[in-house]
């Protein structure tokens, strides 16, 4: 169970040969071996990382070893072609680890994905990936901090989400599946899209949402909460930060009177969720709300 | 990256959209030259990175080249909004007859490119969005589908500009949509598009920003980039290649991601103190990143005390704690440090600093206590 | 009756206001008042051309005109976007007039016209439009010498049309639809198109094809020939054309083996298709073929 | 337009396609200059618009500067069927493991663009898709969809290429394929691509025609195409907005259309005669046109006779009269002409001309009959 992906998720790894790629690829088959498949370096068709055979073409690793997901750490200038051979080779759910991309190329490559068919989805880029706990991790997450447990995760950034989620295992606090959706203005997979799958997964009873400034994801998500029959908590960094600079992820900047933290804490206040002040504060409130919902696990 | 309204005008020009005559200028007699190459009247305006130039006395419209000259001279060097101007543009005056907008930029939540016009030229498009949203009208497309000059003329139509000038604002408006397309544009503006008596339409006031992400694929804008920035240690980092920030507070601040490091100035304003700084050295801690990124910080005289707030994550913490160690060996450094280390051998981490005359915090609230607590008293 | 066009058709002129736009549209006018409803000049909205109301854009023109059809007379460089802005704005039949437009953005404008949806059509470009003859005239064609009759006449020139059509109205031999589908590379509606639709036409007892050098749309007229009921002369053009030059058609060149005179006329003949070897044949031909066949006129 | 080897390899180049190191030369110092800055062997190539240099003995593969500068005075000058080489590129010789085929080009039915790849490079791919079609692979896209390297890499694959260059061919090839758009080309094409032995890929040979109708959009092209066309009388033409090809018979032919045109000189092959020219002068036939175009005729001294075949169409035939007469007085023309004319107000028309030494006829092949005669047996 989860969103997105879980043990029948069968991962091929673009960019594979590459110094992360590589590193990752192993990790992910160290949490569940039997859900990396393949992997893809243009070139290297033939070749194999520890045992992972290596492909040129997306296209054979669909046919020969039945991937379904890639998971993508190519160099920010060949991410494109990468998400849209994935797509247009069948793959459909695409994990784009990869950061510093130019908008441009994502906004072309969701909307190449987007004709593709529907039911494909981008998550990221510029992301962690995503983590069913106990079934599959898709991405860089460090899978050691995670405990199985009722609390979706989602948040647009990384060490920010490892720290809460290893706050919440510390409390005892397990997760379903935690996703990192990217940090960058334009990204595949949104607050919402998150939402709307948590509130259909059996496994979860709540969500963390990490938000930050930048856009208008955090203040759709909590319009979009208003109607959830799940609890959702959430937080958002960089209230602190000054308007027009770039806190990072190229997504995270005020603009003009655009994406300010407190338009965002208000429409969560508007919507009825709880925000937390301090990481620690997160944890509090999810410890409250479990006591409140039944707990699956 | 921001550029200069001469500089997003010379690209507008090359697009074939028509801009006032005129050249930039570093001294006043550099102004006075340009001037009188001109006839009738002249602006002489400020560029600087920020906006309301205009009521900080940054723009000056005058009816000669000696009093260009003047103007220059007391344009150039004035501090705007803590900048200083070391360029004004000098350029012939156009009468306008009608003031319009146009601008292209990214739509986040529809993953696309928006294109933007409003008969309401020349003032703050946001303002005009959030009292008359009749006046302006907007489409959506994506560098695959492009925007035709019959969708830009529909638009201008729509947002109901003079008949006369559609033909014209057709085209540059899809000059626009391409200019921004090909140079990986985040934002590309005219504001105000001014319509003249004799129906010619000429882009007054031009704004482009660019995508950093991009810059790989235009060597062009290299030096650019090089010179972006006007705060001096804003520049250092981008040569250090570090994402930084400078902020007004006294503790410098370092950590691995961005959410992370934005969280914990969140938590040392909680705390009562403020950030000198954002600084995100990234995934993992390697002992030479920590180390470039404190040179920097101490090149910042503000900087009393320094929080480093580290997620191992997949990195062993022994192994960032020596890293850490050596990299605060290596600088020298006499300024309190409060060191926040979470992951992997979080313990044996911990251990290793206790040597140390760093102080070792538990949690990121925790430090940003700490961390204050020593900025506002000593140690 | 007859192909594509007909009393029903109601046409807008894009680029009305300009010297070729005014004098065409005014005589296609003449021909049948009824079929010429508006034109497009951007900017020039709100005047009329000796009573036929100009509009800003298409869209106008078909809402406010119930323009179906567009005829096109604007400069090459503003020719895709004419088309587009037609097909986008609810126009079923764009005859392009222009000529000297670039193959790429021909290419472009067809398949932004085929994304349009089913049943948009493109007549041309470079092209001298198209008559059914008595109902409608939408082009540049001299519609004094046409007369009515059995005969769906096709061709890539527009002068050596004018002549065959000449010699068979003298002859007595009248046509129903004439077609100029356009000398350019790449054009919209191919020969294979108009004998489709001319074998569906109760109007239409025989066809004469005039080909030309350059490219595979005579072979391929050759080979669906075969299988249509209704009879069909054939002619080409450029038999002593040398190779590798264009002859004053863009599409007009015979490259490396492709193209050639020679390849069309064997394609016909083993399709069991007559060929004339002069326009004063083809008459003959036609003529011979009309007494077999039964004429509706 | 056709541009020359060195001219396609300088934009390949612009667009990041490796090709050999050299310089293109017009005196055989020139040669030995280049020469000398390259090592080991070196190839000297005749550049001309033709087919089959190599066998016409336009190409040399040579060891020294001395030798380049030979090679160069020999080929310089050499007539290679009609076209006298006026320059020769010098450069580096490539030694090939393996010889590609890649090439964008135009698919008319298909009213795309295709990208054909082949693992049978170096020879005519004409003849490989007549006797192994096996050897090639095809793709379609339009401007729009693009060519992703993801989908070179596939077709490289497809073809037969050796996996070794696939990464390099994927980014070539796309890139060829950006350029074939972005330069508006009707043919881009690289045969031999070279693999040399250490895998570096290299463009051994390289081929652009370009879109006549679209260089409007292309100004820096603007020079290349004055100087195009080896014919001086093509040139000349061109010069004077004519739509005319040099052709090798001794009767002029002028008029309206190209497929009338193209009829006409089909018609006076069928007579037995041989047309000097093909000539439109286009829609109508307004009087400084056909003066224009006779003057042009004039100018080609293999022409005994000329005849002007026009179809009146929506103009009158008695101002085409009026007009052809003034024309033909305006150029002061002694040769026999034959005129036909058709369309609206015809007998008239013909009367106008039948009081002048035009000799009228009534139809295509009557004045092909005529012309002939008068071509072969004077009047």
């Amino acid at each position: 169970m989860g969103i997105f992906v879980d043990k029948n998720t069968r991962i091929v790894v673009q960019g594979i040969t590459g110094r992360e790629g590589r590193f990752h690829a192993l990790r992910m088959r160290d949490y569940n071996p039997e859900t990396v498949v393949a992997g893809v370096t243009p070139g290297r068709g033939g070749q194999d990382v520890e045992g992972i055979p290596v492909f040129d073409t997306v296209s054979e690793a669909v046919k020969q070893c039945g991937a379904n997901t890639s998971c993508i750490f190519v160099p920010s200038r060949a991410a494109r072609d990468a998400v849209v051979e994935a797509f247009a080779s069948g793959i459909e759910l695409v994990v784009c680890i990869t950061e510093g991309i130019p908008t441009l190329d994502v906004i072309d490559m969701l909307d190449k994905a987007k004709n593709g068919g529907q039911g494909l989805r981008v998550i990221g880029p510029n992301c962690p990936g995503i983590i069913t706990v106990g079934e599959v991790s898709c991405g860089i997450m460090p899978t050691q901090i995670f405990r199985p447990g009722p609390v979706g995760v989602i948040s647009r950034s990384g060490t920010l989400t490892y720290e809460v989620v290893s706050l919440l295992s510390a409390r005892g606090i397990g997760q379903s599946t935690c996703i990192g959706i990217g940090g960058d203005p334009v990204i595949g997979t949104s607050f919402v899209h998150c939402l709307e799958a948590f509130e259909e997964d059996d496994a979860t009873s709540a969500v963390v949402l990490i938000g930050e400034i930048g856009g208008r994801d955090e203040e759709e998500a909590a319009s979009f909460i208003s109607n959830m029959t799940k609890p959702v908590v959430a937080f958002v960094s960089g209230r602190t930060a000054p308007p027009g600079k770039r806190m990072g992820h190229a997504g995270a900047i005020v603009s003009g009177s655009m994406g300010t933290a407190e338009s965002k804490v208000k429409a969560f206040g508007e919507a009825g969720v709880p925000v937390a002040d301090t990481v620690n504060e997160i944890v509090d409130l999810v410890a409250g709300l479990l006591t409140d919902v039944k707990m699956p696990m | 990256m921001k550029l200069h309204e001469y500089q997003a005008k010379e690209i507008m020009r090359r697009y074939g959209i028509p801009t006032p005559k005129g050249q930039v200028a570093q001294t006043p007699d550099e102004a006075y030259r340009i001037a009188s190459e001109l006839e009738g009247h002249v602006v002489v305006k400020a560029q600087v990175h920020v906006g309301g130039r205009g009521k900080a006395g940054g723009i000056s419209v005058v009816k000669s080249p000696e009093e260009a000259k003047e103007a220059a001279s007391r344009i150039l060097g004035m501090n705007i909004k803590g900048l200083t101007v070391r360029k004004v543009l000098v350029e012939q005056a156009v009468e306008a007859e009608d003031e319009y907008y146009l601008g292209v930029t990214i739509d986040r939540s529809r993953k696309a490119i928006v294109i933007i016009a409003s008969s309401e030229g020349g003032v703050d498009i946001e303002e005009v969005a959030a009292k008359t949203p009749e006046k302006i009208s907007k489409v959506r497309s994506t560098p695959k589908e492009g925007f035709m000059p019959w969708q830009a003329r529909a638009l201008a139509l729509s947002a109901g500009f003079d008949r006369r000038c559609i033909p014209q604002v057709g085209a540059y408006f899809s000059y626009l949509f391409r200019l921004f397309v090909e140079n990986d544009a985040e934002l590309a503006e005219i504001n105000p598009l001014m319509l003249t008596e004799d129906g010619r339409v000429i882009a007054a006031d031009a704004k482009i920003t660019l995508d950093d992400n991009a810059l790989f694929r235009h060597p062009e804008y290299a030096e650019l980039w090089e010179a972006e920035g006007d705060d001096p240690l804003e520049q250092e980092a981008r040569r250090r290649g570090l994402t930084y920030v400078k902020l007004n507070g006294d503790i410098g601040v370092i950590g691995n991601g961005a959410g992370l490091v934005m969280a914990t100035i969140d938590a040392i304003k909680a705390e009562g103190g403020e950030a000198a700084n954002f600084l995100d050295i990234g995934g993992g801690a390697r002992a030479e990143v920590v180390q470039n990124a404190l040179e920097l910080i101490l090149m910042d005289k503000d900087v009393k005390a320094i929080l480093i707030n580290v997620f191992g994550g997949i990195t062993r913490c022994d192994e960032v704690a020596q890293g850490l160690i050596k990299a605060i060996e290596s600088v020298d450094l006499d300024l309190p440090v409060v060191v926040r280390l979470v992951g992997t051998r979080e313990k044996e981490g911990r251990a290793l600093l206790s040597g140390t005359s760093v102080v070792a915090a538990d949690t990121m609230v925790d430090a940003a206590k700490r961390i204050v607590a020593i900025a506002r008293g000593g140690m």
